[in-house]
């Protein structure tokens, strides 16, 4: 009984994200592009580096990488937390 | 400096994090010191956030890495660099999470033991507090999603704290596992609205949003995800077993976190998609859960044997009541109704009410389990006679939770029924019926470890200064609030309450200007 | 600055306070009527259990057994939903779905 | 197409999670709901006909670049993913060493 | 682990060290960065690990959580150079400095020595992810093997 139920949410869940899918610009052709274009114009002359990945990961959205360390160091403290010497 | 303060709010706290081992490894005594020095400075730099916040009525915009702090967009009208946006909400939600933070830094730094991983669990402790903060100043979608992700990954470990037992890191692993799959919806939701519209800033989407098929697809799995992370019915499991493992220090930041997606939820519905949402279908489907989630969370804390798992359910019983107010101020946002309004100033002071009451439960009950050695309500008994105190705290946090007059927890709840019993009565009725349970529970609590003959053979340890300083603290506020919420209401809730009722257009112009 | 307007009426703590103040005098007041016929040293003193006898070193009705009967009125509906409550992961995660699709159902609406 | 096989992954990680009882199995499951929603993210970008987003010797023809933001949005998400897991893990080990089972079915110390 | 097995991971390891740090030092020319070079190395540890045993390294994890707290460090105080403009103000870009040489537009070979402080945080994030896988798979290999755990 419950498994039926979950299956139903799971088959309406999966629907929709077939239909977002679906729904969503074509493969290849995107259809707004003005904040990309934005970089892929100004990157070079702002940051003055070649890669523009780079540019986006440590500049224009550097406290997202700030954010992605610190969930790493989180991570790290955690596993070390966990798997500590078990003083008791 | 003080143009920096909203980032300072964040980047001194996982300064202090970061330099906290290394402190660690030196001395201890320097390790404490700098802790204490981290959370002034933190204190300090957001209470200047909130106060210019919240006293001038202005949204706070500071754009990361641009030429200047208030350059949000370029040549063209769009945000592309990180955004932090404070409004009067999220500054109140600094001061819910300052006010935890400190109390639970003082109480941590004496509660925790030294050979029980001391020096990583504050750490932790610190990561969380920045996360949390983060997680609401911030203006940008993908920000939210990283933020949300730091404080998972930082509140697990917490709760997974004391390894030497089996069940807390069942209870660590099972929060995990609901708070990944959660970011993950957040996560493909930012994407759909990222591939729709080319932006990441919710001001900028908020401009652009239709309201079409992807819009909702998006705003289905982000309510999702965040309902999950708010505890409620019935994906709440993990909440108490994640309230009632975790270390008290920590659980007070935990239910703060709870709070933070509450703030995400609020944040979606009324600004993200406020200018599209034109049915009160998703105000009466986080209503409906928030009532669910009453109900049924008091229901099962009376009949828990387990003092901690107790107190978690009566706090995800709390949580309830803070959905109902959000649902009901959502779907009363279309028509324009007057007691929208008085539902969002109900939830919305709930959650600092809440914050200060269930902190104060959590951190007695673990003082009640480092006194006794157990959270047992079978092998408890007889603590007031021991801790006279502490009992009376008790009392004081049990009554404000569940909604005795004149302390804190009534005056929130009764904006709530009354604005609630206006769009059903249903709703109204149930959330009264479940405070009075909430009574009987946390009454039950209080007789059954502090009321009886004087226990014999226990071992009683003293409490610590500081522990009993971080919850006079908490329960300095139940009274105060209590006794004088029209102050409070007026200076720190009203502001929210605007920012979220009619500050839409404000939040977007902040950014995009005009 | 102490009360609250909450659209219908208002609240304000320390009229009730003093309120409750006021009715708690009025309750000494008809307590100290009852005084006279009263006596001191007598079983009117001792706790009635059902004519049992008290233990002498006083006894404590634990934590589980509060309410008792209140819970078992309620059994069936307690019971199912302990039984919800299964503690399975793969519950949780079930439910979380559960939500999920009906989030994305009413959004649809 | 490609990004209706990114949904059916997220669909077969959710299956997995629902019908699997083993903690690793669960752990493997997420990842690949992760992988899902991370090829998602990286294939908004695509633009037909485009090079990579760097101009080091750059194909002196190519007019156009594939976006550049959901790469660096996919790296930050690799690495939270790669993070969850580890904990994830670690909780995995010490429930093991506690409970002496992987059964989710059997660990259920924290039910009612 | 066998005769085969060692002999190569010796080979290997100078040339792993020596692509990771080249991935990490062009960051902001080639595909790469302190991430995908991090892992690079890191994964070098999880082949020390399965190669030579974990017992090897016990020494080894105390370094490796100082050099990431260090590394963590590094790269806040890097973000914060800006903080007299914004926070994460690229100031070192185009300034003529160190790190500070501007790029012709277009294709071109690339110059190292530009980009501002993007190489350096590159540097700080590459040892801060060497040091933090290194020391979530030791923390794995070592767990139950007597030297598990830090005190405190």
């Amino acid at each position: 009984m419950r498994r039926w139920f979950f299956a139903g949410a799971l088959l309406v869940v999966v629907a929709y994200l077939i239909g977002a899918a679906v729904w969503l610009h074509p493969f290849g052709i995107p259809s707004s592009s003005e904040m990309d274009d934005y970089f892929i114009a100004n990157a070079q002359k702002e940051v003055a580096a070649n890669n523009v990945v780079t540019s986006i990961v440590f500049d224009y959205r550097g406290f997202d990488t700030l954010g992605e360390a610190t969930v790493l160091l989180a991570a790290v403290v955690g596993v070390a937390l966990v798997l500590r010497r078990a003083v008791r | 400096m003080v143009t920096h303060a909203p980032v300072l709010a964040i980047v001194i706290p996982l300064l202090g994090a970061f330099a906290l081992p290394l402190w660690g490894k030196l001395r201890r005594e320097l390790r404490d010191l700098w802790a204490i020095v981290v959370g002034v400075f933190t204190l300090v730099v957001a209470l200047v956030v909130a106060v210019k916040v919240l006293g001038g009525g202005e949204v706070w915009v500071y754009t990361l890495g641009a030429a200047s702090p208030a350059a949000a967009v370029v040549q063209g009208g769009f945000p592309i660099r990180i955004v932090l946006e404070v409004d009067a909400l999220s500054a109140f939600m600094g001061v819910i999470a300052l006010l935890a933070g400190i109390v639970g830094l003082v109480y941590t730094l004496q509660f925790l033991r030294e050979e029980e991983g001391k020096t990583l669990a504050m750490s932790l402790y610190l990561l969380l507090w920045a996360g949390i903060l983060g997680l609401v100043y911030t203006g940008d979608l993908f920000n939210f999603f990283v933020f949300f992700e730091i404080t998972s990954i930082a509140a697990c470990g917490l709760i997974g704290y004391r390894t030497w037992e089996s069940r807390p890191p069942e209870a660590a692993f099972k929060t995990m596992v609901m708070y990944t799959l959660g970011g993950l919806l957040v996560l493909l939701a930012v994407g759909i609205l990222y591939g729709e519209y080319d932006a990441l800033n919710i001001a900028y989407i908020s401009s652009k949003v239709t309201g079409g098929l992807l819009d909702r697809i998006a705003l289905g799995l982000l309510l999702g995800g965040l309902l999950m992370k708010a505890g409620a019915v019935p994906a709440h499991m993990w909440a108490p077993d994640a309230y009632g493992e975790a270390p008290p220090s920590a659980t007070i930041l935990l239910v703060v976190n709870t709070q933070a997606a509450i703030y995400g939820l609020s944040r979606v519905v009324f600004t993200l998609f406020g200018g599209v949402l034109a049915t009160p279908g998703v105000g009466w489907l986080i209503a409906a859960f928030g009532v669910l989630t009453i109900v049924v969370a008091a229901l099962m804390a009376l009949v828990q044997k387990d003092l901690g798992r107790l107190i978690a359910f009566g706090a995800v019983s709390q949580l309830g009541y803070m959905l109902l107010g959000l649902g009901v101020g959502a779907a009363s946002l279309m028509t324009g109704a007057g007691f929208g309004q008085v539902a969002l100033r109900g939830g919305i002071f709930h959650m600092i009410n809440d914050a200060a009451t269930v902190g104060l439960l959590f951190l007695l009950v673990g003082v009640v389990q480092r006194a006794a050695g157990t959270k047992e309500l079978s092998r408890l008994g007889g603590l007031g006679h021991v801790l006279k105190a502490e009992g009376g705290l008790f009392l004081l946090g049990s009554l404000a939770l569940a909604g005795i007059p004149p302390l804190n927890g009534f005056a929130s709840k009764i904006l709530i029924y009354e604005s609630s019993f206006h769009l059903s009565p249903i709703l109204a009725v149930l959330a009264i019926l479940s405070s009075i349970l909430l009574l009987a529970v946390v009454l039950r609590a209080f007789h059954s470890v502090f009321l009886g003959p004087k226990p014999s053979v226990l071992h009683v340890e003293r409490t610590q200064w500081g522990t009993i300083l971080a919850m006079g603290t908490l329960a300095l506020v139940i009274v105060v609030f209590g006794l004088f919420p029209g102050f409070f209401v007026k200076h720190l809730v009203d502001p929210a309450v605007q920012a979220l009722w009619a500050g839409r257009a404000d939040y977007l112009a902040a950014v995009l200007g005009g | 600055m102490s009360g609250i307007g909450s659209g219908e009426g208002f609240w304000n703590p320390i009229v009730w306070t003093l309120l409750a103040l006021g009715v708690l005098g009025l309750a000494y007041a008809l307590w100290l009527q009852g005084r006279r016929t009263y006596k001191r040293g007598t079983e009117q003193e001792e706790p009635f259990l059902s004519g049992e006898r008290l233990p002498e070193e006083g006894s404590h009705i634990r934590g589980e057994h509060l309410y008792w009967g209140f819970v078992a009125g309620l059994r069936p509906l307690i019971e199912t939903l302990r039984a919800f409550h299964t503690g399975f992961i793969g519950d949780y995660i079930g439910w979380l779905v559960v939500v999920l699709g009906v989030a994305i159902l009413v959004v649809m609406l | 197409m490609p990004f209706v096989v990114c949904m059916l992954l997220i669909a077969i990680g959710l299956f997995t999670l629902l019908v699997r009882r083993n903690l690793i199995k669960l752990v493997i499951g997420i990842t690949i709901i992760e992988n899902g929603v991370n090829l998602f993210l990286v294939s908004l970008g695509y633009v037909r006909n485009a090079v990579a987003p760097i101009y080091t010797y750059a194909p002196p023809g190519a007019s156009r670049m594939v976006f550049p933001t959901p790469q660096a949005l996919t790296l930050t998400a690799i690495v939270i993913g790669l993070a969850t897991t580890a904990l994830m893990l670690a909780f995995v080990v010490v429930i093991y060493r506690h409970q002496g089972t992987l059964d989710g079915g059997k660990i259920r110390e924290l039910k009612g | 682990m066998s005769v085969v097995v060692r002999t190569i991971a010796r080979i290997v390891l100078p040339v792993g060290l020596a692509f990771g740090a080249y991935v990490i030092m062009h960051g902001h020319l080639t595909p790469g960065g302190g991430f995908q070079g991090g892992a690079v190395v890191a994964s070098l540890v999880a082949l020390i690990v399965v190669t030579f045993g974990a017992e090897r390294l016990v020494r080894a994890k105390t370094w490796f959580s100082v050099v990431e707290d260090l590394g963590a460090l590094a790269f806040v105080a890097l973000a914060f150079l800006g903080i007299g403009v914004t926070f994460f103000r690229n100031v070192l870009a185009n300034s003529g400095g160190l790190f500070g040489a501007s790029v012709p537009l277009g294709p071109n070979p690339g110059i190292l020595n530009s980009a501002g402080t993007l190489p350096l945080m590159n540097w700080a994030v590459g040892f801060k992810v060497i040091a933090g896988l290194g020391a979530v798979v030791l923390l794995l290999a070592l767990f139950g093997k007597g030297g598990e755990g830090e005190d405190g």
